[in-house]
């Protein structure tokens, strides 16, 4: 387990960010969230079978597997895209029916996508503003006149997307469109973007999928950081078992929509069932 | 060549956020107010103001009111001028009704009618997207259509089954019916316009307006930052269809003075349309570049043939406009599909960057 | 109650009370139905083939109707001026091939769709610049297409059957069938449906995208000269006919966008419903709902079925 | 605050006294989380005094060293003044520094507590931990990345300053006291050390008194005519005395406003944001952004480039004597204002230097060419001589007698002489106190009776401007007896933007000769104009057409050195472009980029050997560091070609005069 964390977000005086991750009641090392018996298919096809795991609070969590395992499924169950036709999710101890992916959002579940998902036509700036939707309430008519609380509000939390922007090393492109950045750089920014939310938990889709070794070693440092600073609990899904291996707590295994291993990555990594999956499916 | 930004800081967050945050161009932009509201109705003949000037700026804001459907949220519309119809009818009613109320009250107060039908006709676009959308829009345009003619209440069963602008005064000065000089009714048009620029900037650059680009750019993302798409894609209708219905209340009362149902036609939602698809999508400043072009070209290429000394009848110059329109939207559509809105971007980066390429 | 009654029973006790007319109004459904069909296939077949959404259907109608007819206004015998007009609509695809789809492949669908509406408003001016505003009357009779009609006795009333409106339904009939011979059993047309599912695939088959868009322009454009010779000899060639095409919109939200039977059954199902919605209840709201009867029921169809009747089920993928 | 108005001898007095007298204008920026943050004069004493009092708490009493390690940010540079105030001695270091360089310095100056910028260099700090026993406590700016580590002896900048606003609330004997230890110093204390990165040997730590420091701030402020007004970035290293003295000495004298840049990145950026009206930049500076206008002009299209070209022409031909307020026929004057519109101004505008009203450069010799571009499109910029003993001015150009070969007059209060070897000797209210535990050094440095020795030779010209030649010991002879000043061949040589390190050898040999090192930028750019393709650094450099480029250069360089008699005899008879990038990291440059003669010669021992011994090739191979810290070798054949060289210009015939 990384190092229990208990205080503020970022090093900023302005006392803004209350953290969401400790609002909820549920004490670092307790179950955060529970997949029972989850089965998904699309028309006859069964994405996911029967899986069950659990994520606890404040823990990295791999979910690894060869193509095609239903790990992206398996987060956009938890996420709210796609409603499981059997089990449940029980999140922060509450099990849920059908939920749409803004209420998933709200309850503090946020995710980058395994391509990159930003919104192109705006710069750094306002996708990172963007991940703070949740946080903005004023109304309309203050938005019409962009003064007083509108105002307020977009300046308190350009101050709060400031300190993402500070913490992920990306002041130089701050009003740069996202899409004229590299790729790498785009994951970062999709990153902040989650970041935004302040959420309890972060799901992470093949966070350094294409990236090469300095983009790596830099995105796992941020996740580190994440985890262990802002003491959010993260669930991610990589196909580099070297990152796996020096980043997560736990590791979930997943073949052809089947749970086959879960336990320690050092436990993992000797379990029969992996390596034949994974020689199955070379990597 | 013209921008000297070297020691323009910015030390608070509203000065950096700021819709102009270059001084020269807020220098420009206090120009143009002025020429706009000195100059113009100083100089201008009546031609100029009544059929360049009053157009040009209803159209504008009738493109604002589709750019924020479809340049902001990405949800295409092509029942704009049903839309601005809702607008001019309602307003009608409303001076019919209420005749000594001021004549700016109904004229804001037609935008809600229009906003409301906009959010009913928008409620599929929560199920569907894109082409679909066209179907729904053109549901309302056609329905709406049909509406203006066959429901007589709506022109208070008038003979003519048109609606005729009765004078109202505006702190004195007569603004509408016959009498209103061209000069008044531009000044009234202009300051409307200009304020609801103002204010429709000032929603696109804040959190709803925000939430409408997500939606446009990446929906799926977009829902899961907490955006509600139900939210997001209504409010875009109520927003532009508002805006729509009170260019089309103002067309009517302020520079038509009679219209009927020929004024709110499906050309004219295309008409809207090419202006911000030539303007630029998603660009408030596209949206006047874009009615300016459209609404300016016809009378320049009307003016051409007379000013060269050759003899073309109207009709074959009316339909010279339509190729080059139709073909300036293909060609724009290939070369910059951003409009000229992105040609004036780039205009201005190369001046921002002189005597520099980049 | 009057209302109630003037809903839910009078209509009806029409119908039963005039079986005959209601016999007619079918018929006329049936027909309109067939034009909108035959215009929604125009659609389909661009759509199906290249993912364009082509609003310049209409105007491609109208075009290849007005060239016919303007042809043979110069003194071009009928068949020659069929034969030249066909050779317009080729001409036509050929330049929207080269000069707009080539320069927009891998744009998003919605920009593609846009400079069809471009493309509609160019070939308004041209045809207008060219051939003038004003209606004209197809040719019928030079092409030798029936005029006549025959009255048939029946219910103790009579049916009228315009000969041009069987003619239009058989021509219809032998269009669908021969793209479907077309897309069934030629290499072309089976390369055409390959494109439809995967690009890479069309490819592979070597037949590059470009011949293939300009083949399905074509296409489309034979079956809008068709459509507009029927749809001419009914009422006049004019350009408000552009506006009443768009009601292939509404067509192919109910048949689904990729289907050539539902575009079809989606014309049929338009075309007898707004004329017996016309006839049997349009005086209750003034009459005129042809307008916008097509749209409505396309509306609820997007509300309940949005995938139309024959469209596949859209799921998404992240 | 009367203490502060008796007598401004120390920057904690300046520091009070310009919390009064200018209280709400600004006397620190920093772009930060986006924006630029703003302290003025009364909140900078706010935070300096907090922190100081901190600092008191945790144990920091008169006479002790303080390390400020880091970039240029507001909090060290308030570290500054807080450590004065309570009497002690802040030794800022070269951020840069590796490891063991940095433990000498904090040993050598028996630092006791260092504040430090963020993890990088607390990690460093740690790491040396067992040979720096004196440094007894760690302050970080940065709270990135440090959360857990071990705080027994680390403390938050922010912990200090809320551990000094806690005391100052229990009671105003805090504060009493505070402003009390500021009026117990003077300005004969010891103000600040700081240490010479020194071309050879361990660095030496200079001792400057506040005296030294506060009337030379003050008779610059007065030379330039600075007031509060003016703005200024700062980027250079906190350890350079330049940096010390413009950015704090001269920033609390005068009043003006310092700005940090958000980081090392963004300097570029941050300066077009504040336009500074005060400017200091190393000529390598000037010489990068010249580079990259001209490279960026090369993309630009045919007409662009006309009207540059045009203007610029334009501007050779009068800029310089507008600036100097000549007269200037109304045609050019009107055409010149007309290319200020067009031209100039949008440079300016791009450099961020619009506002420019004083830019200095010094440390080198700056080109020519370089040096009149500047000033021809209107930017005051001016030379100085200088050092750290002296606290930077020796001698500087006053406005309106600018030239590009001098270095300006003495500067107020500086009294210069030269050698009878040539070398220039100064003696000024600046001059240091001494070096830090080396008093050896200082007796070979400081005479008895104030004199210091420069360690440069050079002469006044007609005008009385200062003409530096090269360093005193590196002016030598060739066998023929013809005068060998290495530098000046190595600049004449840098003129050309495709050279960018140049290193000449000659002295006792029989001809010049030299290494050249190519602008990857320019040079890159320019194959790539001529399809020239290169897969390295290495392979551009040994290119036959770049050899070809490079002896046209020398051709050139030896045309002009043949033009003057003094130099003639040392026109650079062979020459090789070497095949790595000299680089501070090898120890090739100093940290201040200067070229390390004698450390070249050893190391590239072989290839000076083939230059004289005629020698087409040599294969040689060199050790390099990384940027990662690893050590790796790099090989390869060196060309060595030979050079045209031309007949002496003759003495000009003096006229028989009357």
């Amino acid at each position: 387990m990384n190092t229990p964390v208990s205080g503020k977000v970022f090093e900023v005086a302005n006392g803004l960010h209350a953290r969401s991750a400790n609002d909820d009641g549920i004490a670092d090392g307790d179950e955060l969230l529970v997949a029972d018996n989850v089965s998904l298919s699309f028309g006859g096809v069964k994405a996911i079978q029967n899986i069950g795991f659990d994520i606890l609070k404040g823990e990295i969590r791999a979910i690894i597997g060869p193509n095609g395992a239903g790990k992206t499924s398996m987060l956009n169950v938890i996420n709210g895209f796609y409603h499981p036709q059997e089990g449940t999710i029980t999140f922060k101890g509450e099990k849920r029916s059908k939920i749409r992916p803004y209420m998933a959002a709200s309850q503090g579940i946020s995710r980058t996508f395994q391509n990159v998902a930003l919104f192109n036509g705006m710069t750094t700036l306002d996708n990172i503003m963007a991940g703070r939707t949740l946080k903005m309430h004023r109304n309309f008519f203050w938005q019409m006149f962009r003064h007083g609380p509108a105002l307020n509000e977009e300046i308190e939390h350009r101050r709060a997307v400031e300190e993402i922007i500070d913490f992920l090393e990306i002041e130089a492109i701050r009003k740069t469109p996202v899409g004229q950045l590299p790729y790498g750089l785009q994951k970062r920014v999709e990153l902040g973007r989650a970041l935004a939310a302040e959420p309890t938990l972060l799901l992470l889709d093949e966070p350094m999928a294409g990236m090469n070794l300095e983009e790596k070693e830099d995105m796992s440092r941020f996740i580190l950081d994440v985890n262990s600073q802002l003491g959010t609990t993260i669930a991610l899904i990589e196909h580099d078992m070297g990152v796996v291996m020096d980043l997560a707590d736990r590791v979930v295994v997943l073949d052809y929509g089947k749970k086959i291993a879960d336990g320690l990555p050092t436990e993992v990594q000797k379990d029969q069932n992996v390596i034949d999956a994974y020689l199955g499916v070379p990597h | 060549m013209f921008y000297r930004e070297a020691g323009q800081y910015k030390t608070n967050y509203i000065a950096d956020s700021a819709i102009f945050p270059i001084l020269q161009d807020r220098i420009a932009i206090a120009g143009f107010l002025a020429i706009a509201f000195v100059i113009i109705p100083y100089f201008g003949n009546d031609f100029f103001i009544n059929s360049m000037m009053i157009p040009f700026l209803i159209f504008s804001l009738a493109a604002i009111g589709l750019n924020i459907l479809t340049g902001y949220t990405g949800q295409i519309s092509l029942g704009t001028g049903a839309f601005m119809g809702v607008g001019a009818y309602a307003c009608y009613k409303m001076t019919s009704i209420f005749p000594d109320v001021n004549i700016m009250i109904p004229i804001v107060l037609s935008g809600f009618f229009s906003a409301g039908v906009g959010m009913i006709f928008g409620l599929p676009s929560l199920r569907i997207k894109g082409f679909y959308l066209i179907v729904t829009t053109l549901a309302a345009q056609f329905f709406l259509e049909w509406c203006f003619i066959r429901v007589a209440w709506l022109y208070n069963y008038n003979d003519s089954g048109a609606i005729e602008v009765p004078q109202r005064e505006l702190l004195g000065w007569i603004v509408t019916g016959a009498s209103a000089t061209p000069t008044t009714r531009y000044l009234v048009v202009l300051s409307v316009v200009v304020a609801m620029t103002w204010v429709a900037s000032n929603i696109i650059h804040g959190r709803i307006g925000r939430s409408w680009m997500m939606i446009r750019d990446m929906d799926i993302a977009a829902e899961l930052m907490g955006v509600r798409p139900l939210f997001a894609k209504l409010s875009a209708f109520a927003v532009s269809s508002f805006y729509c219905g009170v260019a089309g209340a103002m067309m009517v009362f302020f520079w038509l003075g009679a219209a009927e149902v020929e004024s709110f036609d499906v050309n004219h939602s295309f008409l809207i349309l090419f202006m911000v698809i030539l303007g630029g999508l998603g660009s408030l400043l596209g949206s006047f570049l874009g009615a300016a072009f459209i609404w300016m070209l016809p009378i320049i290429i009307r003016a051409v043939p007379d000013i060269i000394g050759l003899n073309i009848n109207a009709a074959t110059v009316e339909h010279i406009n339509f190729m080059i329109i139709g073909g300036l939207i293909i060609f724009f559509l290939i070369i910059e599909p951003h409009g000229l809105a992105r040609l004036w971007a780039i205009a201005k980066q190369k001046l921002r960057v002189w005597p520099f390429p980049y | 109650m009057d209302l109630l009654y003037n809903v839910f029973v009078d209509p009806f006790a029409q119908m039963a009370a005039l079986p005959d007319f209601l016999l007619q109004v079918l018929w006329e459904g049936f027909v309109s139905g067939t034009l909108y069909a035959l215009i929604a296939l125009g659609f389909v077949l661009i759509f199906k083939a290249s993912g364009v959404f082509n609003f310049a259907q209409g105007i491609m109608v109208v075009f290849a109707a007005l060239s016919l007819v303007g042809l043979h206004a110069l003194g071009v015998p009928a068949i020659l001026a069929l034969i030249l007009a066909l050779a317009i609509m080729g001409v036509l695809a050929f330049s929207v091939e080269r000069l707009v789809l080539r320069h927009l492949v891998n744009q998003p669908d919605i920009i593609l769709f846009m400079s069809t509406i471009g493309l509609t408003y160019f070939l308004i001016g041209l045809g207008e610049l060219i051939f003038g505003g004003e209606p004209k009357s197809m040719i019928t009779s030079e092409l030798g297409l029936p005029t006549g009609s025959t009255t048939f006795e029946i219910f103790d009333g009579i049916l009228i059957l315009q000969h041009i409106d069987i003619a239009a339904a058989v021509i219809a009939a032998i269009l669908v069938i021969g793209l479907g011979i077309f897309f069934s059993r030629t290499r072309i047309g089976r390369a055409l449906r390959a494109v439809a599912d995967d690009h890479q695939a069309a490819l592979s088959v070597g037949i590059s995208l470009n011949q293939i868009w300009a083949i399905v322009w074509f296409a489309a454009g034979i079956v809008a000269l068709a459509t507009g010779i029927m749809w001419g000899a009914r009422s006049d060639v004019s350009f408000a006919l552009q506006i009443v095409a768009l009601k292939a919109l509404p067509v192919l939200i109910i048949g689904g966008f990729t289907s050539i039977p539902g575009a079809i059954i989606g014309g049929l199902i338009i075309g007898f419903g707004e004329k017996i919605f016309e006839v049997y209840w349009g005086g209750l709201l003034g009459g005129g709902v042809e307008g916008w009867f097509a749209y409505v029921i396309a509306l609820i169809f997007l509300l309940f079925r949005p995938q139309g009747l024959f469209g596949e089920k859209i799921i998404e993928r992240i | 605050m009367t203490q502060a108005g008796a007598s401004l001898d120390t920057f904690p007095k300046y520091l009070l006294h310009n919390a009064e007298r200018f209280a709400n204008r600004d006397a620190m920026r920093h772009k930060d989380f986006g924006i630029w943050q703003c302290w003025s004069w009364a909140e900078q004493l706010t935070e300096v005094r907090a922190f100081s009092i901190g600092l008191q708490t945790l144990g920091i009493k008169e006479g002790d060293k303080v390390a400020v390690v880091g970039n240029n940010r507001p909090r060290l540079y308030w570290t500054f003044a807080a450590v004065q105030a309570i009497g002690g001695v802040p030794v800022p270091v070269y951020s840069d520094s590796v490891a063991e360089e940095m433990a000498y310095v904090l040993n050598h100056a028996e630092v006791v507590l260092a504040v430090v910028e963020d993890q990088e260099q607390v990690d460093k700090l740690l790491s040396i931990s067992d040979e720096t026993k004196s440094l007894k406590q760690i302050i970080y700016d940065e709270e990135r990345g440090l959360r857990d580590y071990d705080h027994t002896h680390l403390h938050a900048y922010s912990a200090v300053r809320q551990i000094g606003l806690a005391r100052l609330s229990e009671g105003p004997d805090v504060e009493r006291g505070w402003l009390e230890s500021i009026g117990r110093r003077s300005g004969k204390d010891l103000g600040v050390m700081l240490y010479t990165s020194g071309t050879t040997g361990r660095p030496k730590g200079v001792m400057l008194s506040n005296d030294n420091l506060v009337k030379s701030a003050l008779n610059a402020n007065k030379f330039d005519r600075l007031s509060e007004n003016e703005t200024t970035i700062a980027y250079l290293p906190l350890a350079w005395v330049g940096d010390h003295v413009f950015s704090y000495s001269q920033s609390y004298t005068a009043g003006f406003c310092v700005s940090c840049p958000e980081s090392q990145d963004t300097v570029y950026s941050d300066r077009r944001e504040i336009a500074p009206t005060y400017f200091f930049a190393p000529p390598r500076v000037f010489e990068v952004m010249l580079t990259q206008i001209m490279v960026r002009m090369e993309d630009a299209g045919a007409f662009k480039r006309k009207l540059f070209n045009y203007f610029l022409d334009h501007a050779r031909k009068v800029g310089e004597n507008m600036l100097d307020g000549e007269k200037v026929g109304l045609a050019d004057r009107l055409k010149y204002y007309l290319g200020e519109f067009v031209i100039y101004g949008p440079l300016k505008n791009g450099m961020g230097l619009s506002k420019l009203r004083v830019g200095y450069t010094a440390g080198e010799a700056i080109g020519p060419e370089l040096f009149s571009f500047y000033r021809s499109i209107g930017l005051n910029l001016k030379q100085l001589y200088g050092q750290t003993e002296a606290c930077v001015y020796v001698t500087a150009q006053p406005d309106g007698a600018i030239r590009s070969d001098t270095v300006g007059m003495p500067s107020p209060g500086v009294e210069i002489r030269i050698e009878e070897n040539g070398e220039i000797m100064y003696k000024s209210d600046g001059t240091f106190m001494g070096y830090f535990k080396n008093d050896e050094a200082t007796r070979e440095t400081k005479t008895e009776d104030g004199w210091v020795h420069t360690g440069d030779a050079g002469f006044f010209d007609a005008d009385g401007q200062l003409k530096i030649i090269d360093r005193a010991k590196d002016v030598g002879k060739l066998k023929s007896g013809a005068l060998f000043a290495p530098k000046y061949i190595e600049n004449t040589l840098k003129f050309f933007p495709n050279i960018k390190e140049a290193v000449a050898f000659g002295d006792g040999r029989e001809y010049c000769a030299a290494f050249l090192n190519i602008d990857l930028e320019s040079v890159g750019n320019w194959a790539e104009r001529n399809n020239i393709s290169y897969g390295s650094y290495q392979e551009l450099a040994a290119h036959p057409q770049v050899y070809k480029m490079m002896r046209e250069h020398v051709d050139a360089t030896n045309r002009r050195l043949a033009k003057e008699p003094m130099m003639a005899g040392a026109q650079v008879h062979r020459f090789l472009v070497l095949h790595k990038e000299l680089d501070a990291d090898d120890g090739e440059l100093t940290r201040t980029l200067k070229v390390r003669r004698s450390f070249i010669a050893d190391r590239y021992g072989d290839l000076i050997e083939a230059l004289y011994d005629g020698s087409k090739e040599r294969f040689v191979e060199t050790e390099v560091i990384f940027e990662d810290g690893r050590k790796g070798k790099i090989s390869a054949t060196v060309i060595i070609a030979d050079a045209e060289v031309y007949e002496a210009a003759e003495e000009p015939m003096k006229e028989a005069a009357e």
